[in-house]
């Protein structure tokens, strides 16, 4: 019956490290430890699971405004809800679903007040993509910076609610309408002008998220979603949008959300977050061994599909086209990877994703030299690099400012 | 920009609503001054408000707090951000428009009560604050009729962005 | 600022019974409610969200050895790993993924071990499918039924691992081979021979599930991923693989998970899940009301994409295509959704899908007449109907049997 | 069927192992009795041990347990599952292969100590359930060198499905 074990001694041969030696015996306790969940009932059904006691994936909090998703422990495309970032102004609010309603009204036919039983009711349209906060990379980040660290702030679900459309649908709109405010019921009630197209283009209120009612942190009973936009405009606690002709100028895409240049001008409404890409493994804290491993990371653009993706293992003197996980959608978080077989030498990997549109992920030397260094706290989707050192650890290398 | 929606046939789902149920939560504030309240404010009255509700977190006159800096100017006006990441953005040197002021205090601040002020009171906090940023005079009053006009020193820094089709009409305002 | 209020008073006068009374003044009571959540702060960031206080979904555990997921409360297509449906046959083992491994052998050239890490390491797959038990299907429901009481156990997950093509070739194949045991380390050592054909195919040895480390209950540290075939197939607390030129017939493919015919034959690896859907809204207990809704359900097939999803609104009179929402995966749940305009008559809704191997969705009828009614236990793919009454209230209507 | 694999190169992942190693989970029994290991067992060893460790579970003689029926014929070995939905499968009237029985019990039973059977101790308690299915002599061993030649009494009855294509070898044995 162990038939194919001839092969076994050439294993040994070739693969030493590896090998177990086929005379030693296995020890009572090791052939207990072999057969143990074999011996006994393991736990029954339930009506919710749990994780792996094995296993504890976390947000990292971060000065009690935000929470990063934990990039280098996830795999595929999809953020648990339970790990989607959070970055909120004034906390988490509680809301009722049977009391809270979404006001629309200002420059439409009808105002109306939506509950979210109607909202349900309605044409539902479901889609995968990410948000991401513009604001999200850490500038300041040291060596001994992981992923999340880095640049947590971006997460992807599979989001479920009813295009904006067919709300405004519902309301009618006024022919000179160009805008509209959305304001959410946070403490902070936060509120964004957004143009009126991208509403009536893709916007979604989303009540459903990766299947369930979308989680309090991600707006719970109901949010703007902006494929593409930047994190920020996607109001969370939906509680009210105004149609208008002209935008409202809040706090949060003029004091905030602008990014200054060097022409001494402030770009206001920079809304669509721009293809960037970032290696997830293997990054710090992880301890490479030689010989071949996966490179993986995740690419995505608010401007559509992701094409290519590139990945230089010499620190960005060849670039190789990464493997891209299929179906590949338009902003979305998209999985490449790239196979690599590591000898053992210090190196550099980089990561360099290419939108649909055409647009090139760019250094952030690209990044200081076209919007100046003062734009960097928002939109800083500048290419990012590992350091392999021999010992195999593996460090953050932010390109030189200078 | 050809409204789609004209040619869908209506489903029937939401409520109408009261005016009283849209005014409850309509605060916004544009630039060109629609949705501000009735009332009006002084730089003195803001001054005890600001130093018995907003002192603790933003600091003395707008500087040095735990919070955001509120107050500060640039010389000559000057608009170096996009070079310098190290400067600190306020009210004075970077807040494009007047009326913000008005629409972020009344919804958001003080952080742990927002929502308890008058719009009386913040008025007179938006004319303290405005005058902390050298915009105003101690003695002028801020109000309905005039917070629109005011013009702030960085409102022309401001473009919108260019590399995305918005169709944009730049609203009024100071 | 009101401007649109001029239209109330008309949306007052033809629907009143959703109008408020303009004229009518909000109770201070109603005005706190209104802005209670902007009043305070909320809740700071976390190192895991959890759901809203006002959300509960539940898996349904049945007799100890399942659990079916709440089909009628979720949206979109992604299955929320702790509500991902169970079904074992000796409870949910604990196994330290430091510990256990994967073994191949048999009729290979050289028998490994690899572990979790190695796993992790190799090149991964990442690929959104559905897994459905072949015992799916309550046959004895009466009215009062939830369509996760009635086919609750189909669940669908992101799930990511490693190509089992990728192991085998590690370990070489001899060239007679032509099956493979795959065997679980729980304690029924649950054991299926599976066609090396599908193994070299499109099988996975998936280590994660919706982006995160795969769930106990499905398998943790990893199980065999077999897309379009049966549950039982695909093997959770994966232990061994071993190759072979022949199948096993392990009790769960001779005792169980065998269709007995008609013909006094019974059918032996009867693996692929033709193509099912079922409507999930409205179903029991919901309770509809007159006007817009929309018909929303779930269709699948193991055979490969759904094209076409035929819903009828008159037990079966007349049928109109529903709309599938993009994109549409091979071997994945499908969303189909089609608006409708109930005008408070009853009725009975019923939903059929077509996949694209050409297969439609059989009424039971067709089953039994085929097959007998004696193979109806696995493998109930029959299309399903809900009576709406002309209260409103939503019952499973059975096909009769005879 | 052209193996794909002989093409890519091997990444060098996987540990060998020992011959314990794999001796210890290669507990499968095929049909052509491959897998069954040494020893045998008797009904009356087998009706024993089926008195203390089984008939809690599976009733007097494999009957009226609360789980499932162990034994039982159809009269002239009819098949008539297809058609009746109400008749119980057991081994005698439905299980086509005798090694199944070995490899099950040996796996999985009893229910709650699954694994504490010693192999002779199977064999016994296969002979019982195969003697209580009328299918062998109660005076019948059954051991490593016979129970693959069991000829079980619905083996015939059993095909594969052939709607889609399984390169199917039919498994030697009883
Ligand atoms: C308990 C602390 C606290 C108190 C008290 C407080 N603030 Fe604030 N303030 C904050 C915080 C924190 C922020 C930033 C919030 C954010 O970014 O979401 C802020 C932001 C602001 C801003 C916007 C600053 C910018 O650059 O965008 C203004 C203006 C402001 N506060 C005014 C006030 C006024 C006026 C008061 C008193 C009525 C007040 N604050 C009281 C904590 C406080
Ligand atoms: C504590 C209860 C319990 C005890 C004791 C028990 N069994 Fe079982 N047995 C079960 C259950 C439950 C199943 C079905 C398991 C499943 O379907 O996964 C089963 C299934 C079986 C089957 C397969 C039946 C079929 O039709 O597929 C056989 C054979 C069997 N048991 C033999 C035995 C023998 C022999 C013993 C004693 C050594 C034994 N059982 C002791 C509970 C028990
Ligand atoms: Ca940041
Ligand atoms: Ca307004
Ligand atoms: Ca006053
Ligand atoms: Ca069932
Ligand atoms: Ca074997
Ligand atoms: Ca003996
Ligand atoms: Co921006
Ligand atoms: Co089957």
């Amino acid at each position: 019956i162990l038939t194919g074990l001839s092969g076994v001694a050439g294993v040994v041969a070739t693969r030493p490290l590896l090998a177990a030696d086929s005379a030693e015996q296995l020890s009572l306790e090791k052939i207990d430890q072999l057969l143990a969940s074999t011996r006994q009932q393991g736990w029954a059904p339930s009506g919710l699971g749990q994780r792996s006691a094995f296993e504890s994936p976390q947000r990292l909090p971060l000065y009690n405004i935000a929470s990063g998703t934990p990039l280098q422990d996830l795999h595929g495309t999809i953020t648990p809800a339970d790990l989607h970032f959070e970055r909120h102004h004034a906390g988490v609010p509680t809301l009722d679903p049977d009391m809270h309603e979404l006001l629309i009204h200002g420059m439409v036919d009808k105002p109306l007040k939506f509950s979210l039983a109607d909202l349900k009711r309605m044409p539902s349209v479901t889609r995968v993509c990410f948000i991401e906060c513009s604001g999200n990379l850490n500038i300041r980040a040291g060596e001994k910076t992981t992923p999340q660290q880095l640049s947590g702030l971006t997460s992807q679900s599979e989001w479920t609610g009813v295009a904006l459309s067919t709300l405004l649908n519902e309301t009618g709109v006024k022919g000179k309408a160009r805008w509209f405010l959305a304001e959410g019921a946070d403490a902070a009630v936060l509120a964004r002008s957004i143009p009126l197209a991208k509403g009536l283009d893709d916007a979604m209120i989303a009540y459903a998220q990766n299947g369930e009612a979308i989680r309090p942190e991600q707006g719970y009973p109901f949010r703007l979603l902006l494929p593409g936009w930047e994190g920020n405009t996607n109001v969370k606690w939906l509680r009210r949008l105004e149609v208008s002709d002209q935008p409202f100028m809040t706090r949060e895409e003029t004091s905030k959300y602008t990014d200054p240049l060097k022409s001494d001008k402030s770009r206001l409404f920079s809304v669509v977050m721009d293809a960037r890409s970032i290696i997830t493994s293997p990054t710090y804290p992880s301890v490479l061994s030689k010989g071949w491993t996966e490179i993986r990371g995740l690419a995505w653009s608010g401007h559509g599909k992701i094409v290519q993706v590139d990945v230089s293992v010499d620190g960005g003197r060849r670039w190789q086209k990464a493997a891209l996980q299929g179906p590949v959608l338009s902003k979305a978080h998209t999985r490449f990877t790239l196979p690599w077989r590591w000898d053992g030498t210090g190196t550099e990997l980089l990561s360099r994703a290419v939108d649909e549109s055409g647009y090139i992920q760019p250094t952030r030397r690209q990044l200081i030299d076209s919007r100046g260094l003062g734009s960097l706290p928002y939109h800083l989707n500048c290419i990012l690099g590992w350091q392999v050192r021999s010992d195999g650890q593996v460090l953050y290398a932010a390109e030189p400012w200078a | 920009m050809v409204s789609p929606l004209s040619k869908a046939e209506r489903l029937g789902f939401g409520r109408a609503v009261s005016a009283q149920e849209i005014q409850l939560w309509d605060i916004d504030v544009r630039p060109d001054g629609a949705g501000l309240p009735k009332g009006n404010g002084s730089v003195a009255e803001g001054k005890v408000l600001y130093l018995q509700q907003c002192l603790s977190c933003h600091g003395d006159r707008g500087l040095g707090g735990v919070n955001e800096p509120l107050a500060g100017r640039i010389a000559g006006d000057a608009f170096p951000f996009g070079r310098d990441p190290g400067l600190k953005k306020t009210i004075g040197n970077y807040w494009p428009y007047a009326t913000t002021v008005f629409d972020y205090i009344r919804r958001a601040m003080p952080f742990s009560q927002p929502g308890t002020l008058s719009d009386d009171e913040v008025y007179s906090l938006v004319a303290y604050l405005l005058h902390l940023n050298d915009i105003i005079d101690p003695d002028q009053h801020i109000g309905a009729d005039n917070l629109a006009a005011i013009r702030m020193p960085s409102r022309h820094r401001f473009v919108v962005d260019d590399r995305i089709p918005i169709d944009y009409r730049h609203p009024e305002g100071g």
